[in-house]
């Protein structure tokens, strides 16, 4: 017997709301978060017109690549009914340990980086699904853990002093397309085709909308989700390779900024942080948009006193703009 | 934030479920570690040091009673840093100070108290009318009260000449500080209104099953609201409280009190996903919290690895809280 | 495929290459017109008086200066948005815009002078940058770099402390953020005086982030923990020596122990002034928020000719620090006039302040 | 007849397109106390949850002592004096028992706004005294077992009487198909206690307790109400033909075929015990066999489902397959042995509701439709596509959410995605016709039997005795966790009357 969720009784409610909803309100919410990038890039363009340059644009594509590689895997995990607060604080010691190996060990180094985000994403990832805790707080415990440690290995910021090549190329630019974004870019397309073409996607969205349901099909849940994690420790690292490449040094703090914005793309570009809704076309729009309110309002020279409040309020009316209430009829 | 199915254990024992309920780990965690530094330490068991810890964490606690309301009801606060900052400015700038001639005093508390209120109101507002999530309506907020305490702020940070209210911030009454007064006669009241008010019970509620809260028909749009309004009100308090302690309305005041105060929450066994915990839990965690770092500023630990050590600590509360209630259904997010 | 691509990336590089390359050249001439000139200053904030005073001093010089084009840029302690809002900037009429940037850290130098020098734009920066960068070293942008010289900042406030408790008993030290370089230095120069005087020990050192309400608890926790052992409070900038301070307050002892930091905010000033402070050095924030301004504009204008044609210790020197203590506190109070820095700005006078190279 | 406090006028109600409720009218008189019968999904749950404000009806009219009321909620419902009992419980396992009694109605035990607990305890215990359960309202909801939960529940309803100047008109769905005959007593006594200032709707799965109760009885047939007796005048004979008549004809009277059994055992089962659950059950499933268990719900049937899927573990006992001991961490490694569940939960279990037809019906078996490491989407519309036909599923495509299908589609969807697995062997199913319309029923029964001739071992936990014995070949009989009754398939077909013995 399932002792009784309280939320038994009710189902019948949410399939009323279902029978209710729209579907051209449906069509309207897909294209919503686009709508919002598109009027506020217009916006800004019409204040300063240099905005849609193509230099400007060039450097808009290149400062939306870190954030970008971290929505993306945030996304994957926000699918999955979870959240990975500790992404940026792995970046962070990513790009210590990395501006140490090239030095020490020459690019070799930074497979093994990238080797060690991963694992430790997945320990992560291992820790939330057998000790059942919510991966909230796991995570949490990881953001101090880790950026602690890189605190610890790295009292201050450390220059890339040899083998700088190995990661420099990521700042120039092919075709006119920054390398970072290029990157960023593939590797979101990479996880996108996987994520409808794998048995792995349809396990993804299947555990974020009904994880009882899924489990009783025989999909291996724990194992999907320690997937999921060990990807965002992977994107963590290569969030700080970026970084690294940006700065040319590793620094204990340098990602901790980015992680609410990242945060903050995938939930504007209208992935229910509820799970089992949304995608990464929607991150790769959302993170466009959190690009632009960043640096935008700088670039329009508002008085950067007002900066913070412009974005606060945008942020707002993006989110509610952009975020799909049909799906999930109880928003916390 | 997170979604928590609360979907009990398949077959759960009442046992179990119980635990789940009033996790003891925590304050096991909060009395171990005293010891720990008690032997570690002589210097740490004196009772000059125990008001030391009192003093410091008396901030903490008052952020913490506020968040835990709104956390019990399953949603978030990220603004407590911009409140802060915000009332921080409006109390510096409404009592004696050296920016202007108001000289309002306690009134000057007030305002600054309302301000935070205010605030928590529109964060409230903006989730229950617009149904975005907490998460990105206090991310917003949090963002816009920062720019407008630093409008406040402008390029002087005004000082506060208010003799009482420095007194308030850096005085004792009979060698109690009088910010952990303040902040102990908060975890009362935040006591009292979880247990004793409608508000309280129904922030639980709200957690435990806020649909089934609608269909009942309570009115759980109007208490969420509430929830922020009072966890604004208290991060207004603090702010105004902090700026008494050290002399000026700064918009740094609650510099990296989100993530501890969110963290001491969580470490009190108070669950992200709602419906668990309270007050008291709150207060254990922020306690937890304050001797681990005092303690290790005690014993001269690199402060990187405080940071570390925190985050392990969270770990082993979590553990020892979930450990005994795994089940193969249990659904954890 | 890849056979397919290599060779139109390869003629991208070379054309890379080339622009890069190019570009300080072809910029090796060019003088704007004064309405050409975009003056730029980068900072992390302005709540804290020493940025306000930044900035006060950037636009005191554009406006003696009359050039209308001046721009703030604040990164709010976001290294990676620093180095965005400048590259955005250069969007437009790069190589007519000055650049007078605060390094939210050391790590953001290099990237922006990259900027500066792919797209023609002029820039100073100040404090500290990552080892082994040189103005002179082919970043012919870079129109200078005027470091501040930490260490010994750090030295001279711990030798009036160190002299003020008698060259004997115990101190307790307050370091930054140590992921900068200020941070390391200043504390270097105490230790460097305490070679000298074994007499002082420091009991204890803990970073409080440069934060005035991070220093607060850990001076409450000392003070319980060292009790009347401590003789002195050292702290590596002003507001952490005002958080100690109001931590002394608490306890009864302001003016009792003496106290020294670094940055001459006018808080500490007064501080000093009443006694309950006994030392700060100032950098001089005005000066720093528009000499680098300055030196782009005379650049720009023809009055001196291109920073690659300087000598060496004109593109990377030290800045001249006062110690404030109580005998000269006093004229420090009052914020200075503008005028006061109109001759540090003329053009033949740019070098006024420095104390020698920094390389 | 008394004037009617309640009166229903052609209420109608279809959940995406399936009729649960077709043109219901009733009339409930002061102090009567209407006993409504009829089979899973004839529409009693429905026609309460309306009444109760839970679910709006599409078309009709509620009345309540001359006035019409539409509740938007239940606590809407309340203040015209309609309590409900939920079938499902509709508890907060986070707070007290005197708070889930007094959910919405705390005022009267507020002083100053603030709780006084005691008087509040004091509300609640007077709610749980009616039904003598010795539950404290101090308690924390969850720490209960679920019968007493379901006490709560039924308290929680009686509170009505105080919150209302009128008498109440309290609503119970199924409230004894959890409890043991002590509580089932209690229960119907409250029913008793209940009629002298109270009027009552009634539903049960149980005939005896209906008609011991009831003075009026209500047969409900697909949504509607299709006969109204006097307790007088009817038997429970009569009743279970009005109840399912045509189906006795149409399933359960022909009786499952003669097995046609491999020699093969697909499962045995050996002195397999869980805890609280269950103990000692041993039985073997053949090749071809159909394994009902007749049991009342909670006597360990489902739960023995579950382990043997790997949901729950087993503390005694071994479980054979093929001839192979088996050990079963999780589902996953049940379905590679070629194990199937229908979970009895099917909303929350059984699909995925955001994902369509399609997805759902491959998820138990994407490895079987790769080429290299992708899905072959063309292989899996085209199997889907097949299957939707050959199971008849009615959808508009294959990639409709699932939860905008029907009910019994949904079930067939559920059936279905473990049917298209190629190493199906055994298929458990766990009251698979929970809610189903009798059409649909007909359909699984007809699938099922077909399944079994194809080899596969089948084991079936029923809704009532009569789909048990329709369909197996062999019964065991559970009650109160252990097996009470066998009845091979080699041995004669026990009577419906033998079965039930054994059961209460």
């Amino acid at each position: 017997m399932t002792p009784a969720s309280p939320t038994d009784g009710i189902a019948p409610i949410a399939s009323n709301d279902r029978e209710l909803r729209s579907y051209a309100g449906q069509a309207a919410r897909r294209f919503a978060p686009l709508a919002v990038l598109i009027g506020l890039l217009s916006a800004l363009a019409a204040i300063e017109p240099s905005f849609l340059s193509p230099y400007a644009v060039n450097v808009l594509a290149d400062e939306s690549s870190v954030i970008l590689i971290l929505a993306t895997a945030q996304t994957v995990v926000i699918l999955l009914g979870g959240i990975d607060l500790s992404m940026a604080a792995i970046a962070s010691l990513a790009s210590v340990l990395i501006a140490l190996a090239l030095p020490a060990v020459g690019p070799s180094g930074i497979v093994g980086v990238l080797a060690l985000a991963t694992l430790i994403g997945a320990v992560q990832g291992f820790v939330h699904t057998r000790a059942q805790i919510p991966s909230v707080i796991v995570t949490l415990a990881g953001l101090g853990m880790w950026s602690g440690l890189a605190l610890t290995i790295a009292k201050t910021t450390i220059p890339v002093t040899a083998g700088y090549f190995a990661v420099g190329w990521l700042t120039r630019s092919s075709f006119g397309v920054p390398n970072s974004f290029s990157v960023a870019l593939a590797a979101l397309m990479v996880l996108a085709a996987a994520l409808h073409l794998l048995p792995f996607g349809r396990h993804v969205y299947a555990i974020g909308m009904a994880e009882r349901a899924t489990l009783l099909s025989g999909v291996r849940v724990g194992r999907v989700k320690i997937l999921g994690f060990a990807l965002t420790g992977l994107f963590s690292g290569l969030a700080g390779l970026a970084m690294v490449a940006r700065t040319s040094s590793g620094s204990p703090t340098i990602a901790d900024s980015l992680l609410l914005p990242s945060i903050a793309a995938v939930v504007i570009g209208g992935t229910s942080i509820t799970g089992g809704v949304g995608g990464l076309g929607r991150t790769l729009i959302g993170t466009m948009t959190i690009t632009v309110l960043r640096v935008g309002f700088a670039t329009i020279g508002l008085d950067p006193a007002y900066e913070p409040i412009a974005y606060g309020v945008v942020v707002i009316a993006a989110a509610a703009l952009t975020i799909d209430h049909s799906k999930a009829h109880i928003v916390k | 934030m997170m979604p928590a199915d609360h979907q009990g254990p398949v077959g759960s024992t009442p046992a179990a479920t119980a635990q789940e309920l009033r996790p003891w780990t925590p304050l096991l965690a909060l009395i171990v570690l005293c010891l720990g530094f008690g032997l570690a330490e002589p210097g740490f068991a004196t009772s000059e040091n125990l008001w030391t810890i009192a003093d410091r964490s008396a901030i903490p606690l008052i952020l913490a009673v506020g968040t835990t309301f709104v956390i019990l009801q399953g949603s978030i606060d990220l603004s407590i840093e911009g409140v802060m900052a915000t009332s921080s400015l409006t109390f510096a700038m409404s009592v004696f100070n050296s920016r202007n001639g108001l000289d309002l005093g306690v009134f000057g508390l007030g305002l600054a108290t309302l301000v935070g209120a205010g605030l928590g109101l529109l964060s409230g507002l903006l989730t229950t009318c617009l149904r975005v999530p907490s998460f990105m309506v206090t991310l917003g907020v949090w963002s816009t009260s920062a720019g407008i305490a630093l409008l406040l702020s402008g390029d002087q940070p005004p000082l506060i000449k208010d003799p009482m209210m420095r007194a308030l911030g850096l005085g004792r009454s009979l060698a109690v500080p009088n910010l952990f007064l303040v902040a102990v006669a908060v975890v009362l009241l935040g006591y009292v209104l979880q247990s004793y008010t409608r508000f309280g019970r129904y922030s639980m509620v709200i957690g435990g099953g806020e649909d089934l809260a609608r269909l009942l028909g309570l009115p759980v749009d109007r208490y969420k609201v509430l929830a922020f309004v009072f966890a604004g009100f208290l991060g207004g308090l603090a702010g105004a409280l902090e700026s008494a302690r050290i002399g000026l309305g700064h918009v740094d005041v609650g510099g990296g009190q989100m993530f501890a105060t969110i963290t001491a929450v969580v470490i009190g066994g108070t669950s992200l996903g709602g419906g668990r915990g309270g007050v008291l839990q709150s207060a254990v965690g922020t306690l937890t919290l304050a001797i681990l770092t005092d303690g290790m500023v005690f014993v001269g630990i690199n402060p990187y690895a405080q940071k570390a050590v925190q985050g392990a600590l969270i770990l082993l509360t979590a553990l020892g809280a979930t450990w005994p209630l795994r089940h193969r259904l249990r659904i954890v997010k | 495929m890849k056979r397919a691509m290599s060779c139109p990336v390869a003629m991208m590089a070379c054309v890379a290459v080339i622009v890069v390359t190019a570009a300080p050249a072809a910029a090796a001439e060019p003088v704007c017109a004064k309405s050409e000139i975009r003056l730029v200053n980068s900072m992390r904030e302005i709540a804290q008086p020493y940025h306000a005073n930044l900035e006060k001093g950037g636009r005191w010089f554009a406006a003696w200066a009359g050039l209308e084009h001046y721009v703030l840029q604040l990164n709010q302690g976001d290294s990676d948005k620093q180095i965005s809002l400048m590259r955005l900037l250069l969007a437009t009429n790069p190589r007519c815009t000055v650049f007078n940037v605060e390094p939210n850290a050391d790590l953001v130098v290099k990237p922006m002078i990259d900027a500066a020098n792919r797209s023609g734009a002029w820039i100073v920066t100040h404090w500290a940058h990552n080892e082994g960068l040189h103005p002179f070293d082919g970043n012919d942008h870079w129109i200078a770099h005027i470091a501040v010289d930490s260490l010994g900042a750090g030295a001279a406030i711990s030798k009036l402390l160190v002299d003020a408790i008698g060259r004997t008993g115990g101190v307790v030290a307050l370091q930054g953020r140590l992921d900068t370089d200020p941070a390391r230095k200043r504390f270097a120069g105490l230790q460097q005086v305490l070679l000298q005087t074994p007499g002082v020990t420091v009991l204890d050192q803990q970073t409080a982030n440069w934060d005035r309400t991070a220093a607060f608890p850990i001076m409450q926790t000392w003070l319980t923990k060292y009790g009347d052992r401590i003789n002195g409070v050292w702290a590596a900038n002003d507001d952490m020596a005002l958080g100690a301070l109001e931590a002394l307050r608490a306890a009864g002892l302001a003016g009792k122990i003496p106290i020294v930091g670094v940055d001459g905010i006018p808080e500490a000033i007064a501080a000093v002034e009443k006694g309950e402070m006994i030392a700060t050095v100032s950098s001089d924030a005005y000066y720093q928020g528009s000499i680098g301004l300055a030196m782009g504009t005379c650049v720009l204008t023809g009055q001196v000719p291109l920073p690659a044609s300087w000598p060496k210790e004109n593109r990377e020197f030290y800045l001249k620090l006062v110690v404030i203590s109580r005998d000269n506190a006093a004229q420090y109070l009052r914020e200075p006039e503008p005028a006061a820095y109109v001759d540090d700005w003329q053009c033949d006078k740019l070098w006024s302040r420095s104390t020698g190279k920094a390389f | 007849m008394t004037v009617p406090v309640l009166r229903v006028e052609g209420l109608s109600k279809s959940f995406a397109g399936v009729r649960a409720l077709d043109d219901v009218s009733i009339e409930v008189g002061s102090r009567e106390v209407i006993g409504l019968i009829g089979e899973n999904g004839a529409g009693k749950s429905t026609l309460l949850k309306v009444l109760a404000g839970v679910l709006r009806a599409d078309c009709g009219r509620i009345i309540v002592r001359g006035t019409p009321i539409s509740p938007a909620n239940v606590a809407a419902a309340a203040t015209s004096g309609i309590g409900i009992v939920f079938q499902e419980q509709a508890l907060l396992p986070n707070v007290t028992v005197a708070e889930n009694i007094l959910l919405g109605h705390e005022r009267r035990a507020l002083r100053g706004g603030f709780y006084d607990w005691r008087k509040f305890y004091a509300l609640a215990a007077k709610q749980l005294d009616k039904l003598g359960g010795g539950i404290s309202p101090s308690a924390l909801t969850a720490t209960l077992s679920f019968a007493e939960r379901q006490l709560v529940e039924i308290a929680r309803a009686l509170a009505i009487e105080e919150h209302t100047r009128h008498e109440p008109i309290i609503l119970l769905d199924e409230p004894t198909s959890m409890l043991d005959a002590n509580g089932t007593e209690t229960v119907l006594g409250q029913i008793e206690r209940l009629r002298r200032r109270a009027s009552i709707v009634f539903v049960s799965h149980r005939l005896d307790e209906v008609v011991r109760v009831s003075d009026r009885i209500c047969v409900m047939v697909d949504g509607r109400c299709v006969a109204t007796r006097n307790r007088a005048t009817c038997s429970i004979a009569d009743l279970e033909r009005l109840m399912l008549g045509h189906k006795l004809d149409a399933e359960c009277q022909q009786q499952a075929p003669s097995p046609t059994l491999g020699p093969k055992v697909r499962l045995s089962v050996r002195a397999l015990g869980r805890n609280n659950s269950y103990r000692g059950v041993s039985f073997e499933l053949h090749a071809g066999e159909v394994l009902g268990i007749a049991e009342l719900a909670g006597s360990g049937g489902e739960s023995l489902c579950r382990t043997l899927f790997g949901v729950e573990r087993a503390d005694a006992g071994e479980i054979v397959i093929d001839g192979q001991p088996v050990r079963l961490r999780e589902p996953a490694d049940a379905v590679r042995l070629g194990i199937g569940y229908v979970p009895a939960e099917r909303r929350l279990e059984g699909i995925v509701g955001g994902l369509g037809v399609r997805e759902n019906m491959t998820l138990a078996h994407l490895d079987e439709l790769r080429r290299g490491p992708f899905i072959d989407l063309a292989a899996e519309r085209k199997l889907v596509k097949s299957w939707i036909e050959r199971m008849h599923i009615t959808t508009p495509t294959a990639d409709t959410p699932a939860q905008d299908l029907s009910g019994g589609n949904q079930q067939k969807v559920v059936l279905g995605k473990w049917l298209i697995g190629r190493k199906l062997k055994i298929l458990i199913l766990d009251h698979p016709f929970r809610g189903l319309d009798v059409g649909i029923k007909a359909e699984m029964f007809a699938l099922i039997r077909e399944i079994a001739r194809a080899g596969l071992g089948v084991l079936l936990v029923g809704d009532t005795v009569e789909e048990v014995m329709a369909l197996s070949h062999s019964i065991i009989v559970m009650k109160d966790g252990l097996v009470s009754g066998h009845f091979p398939a080699s041995a004669a077909k026990p009577s419906r009357l033998q079965v039930l013995e054994r059961m209460v």
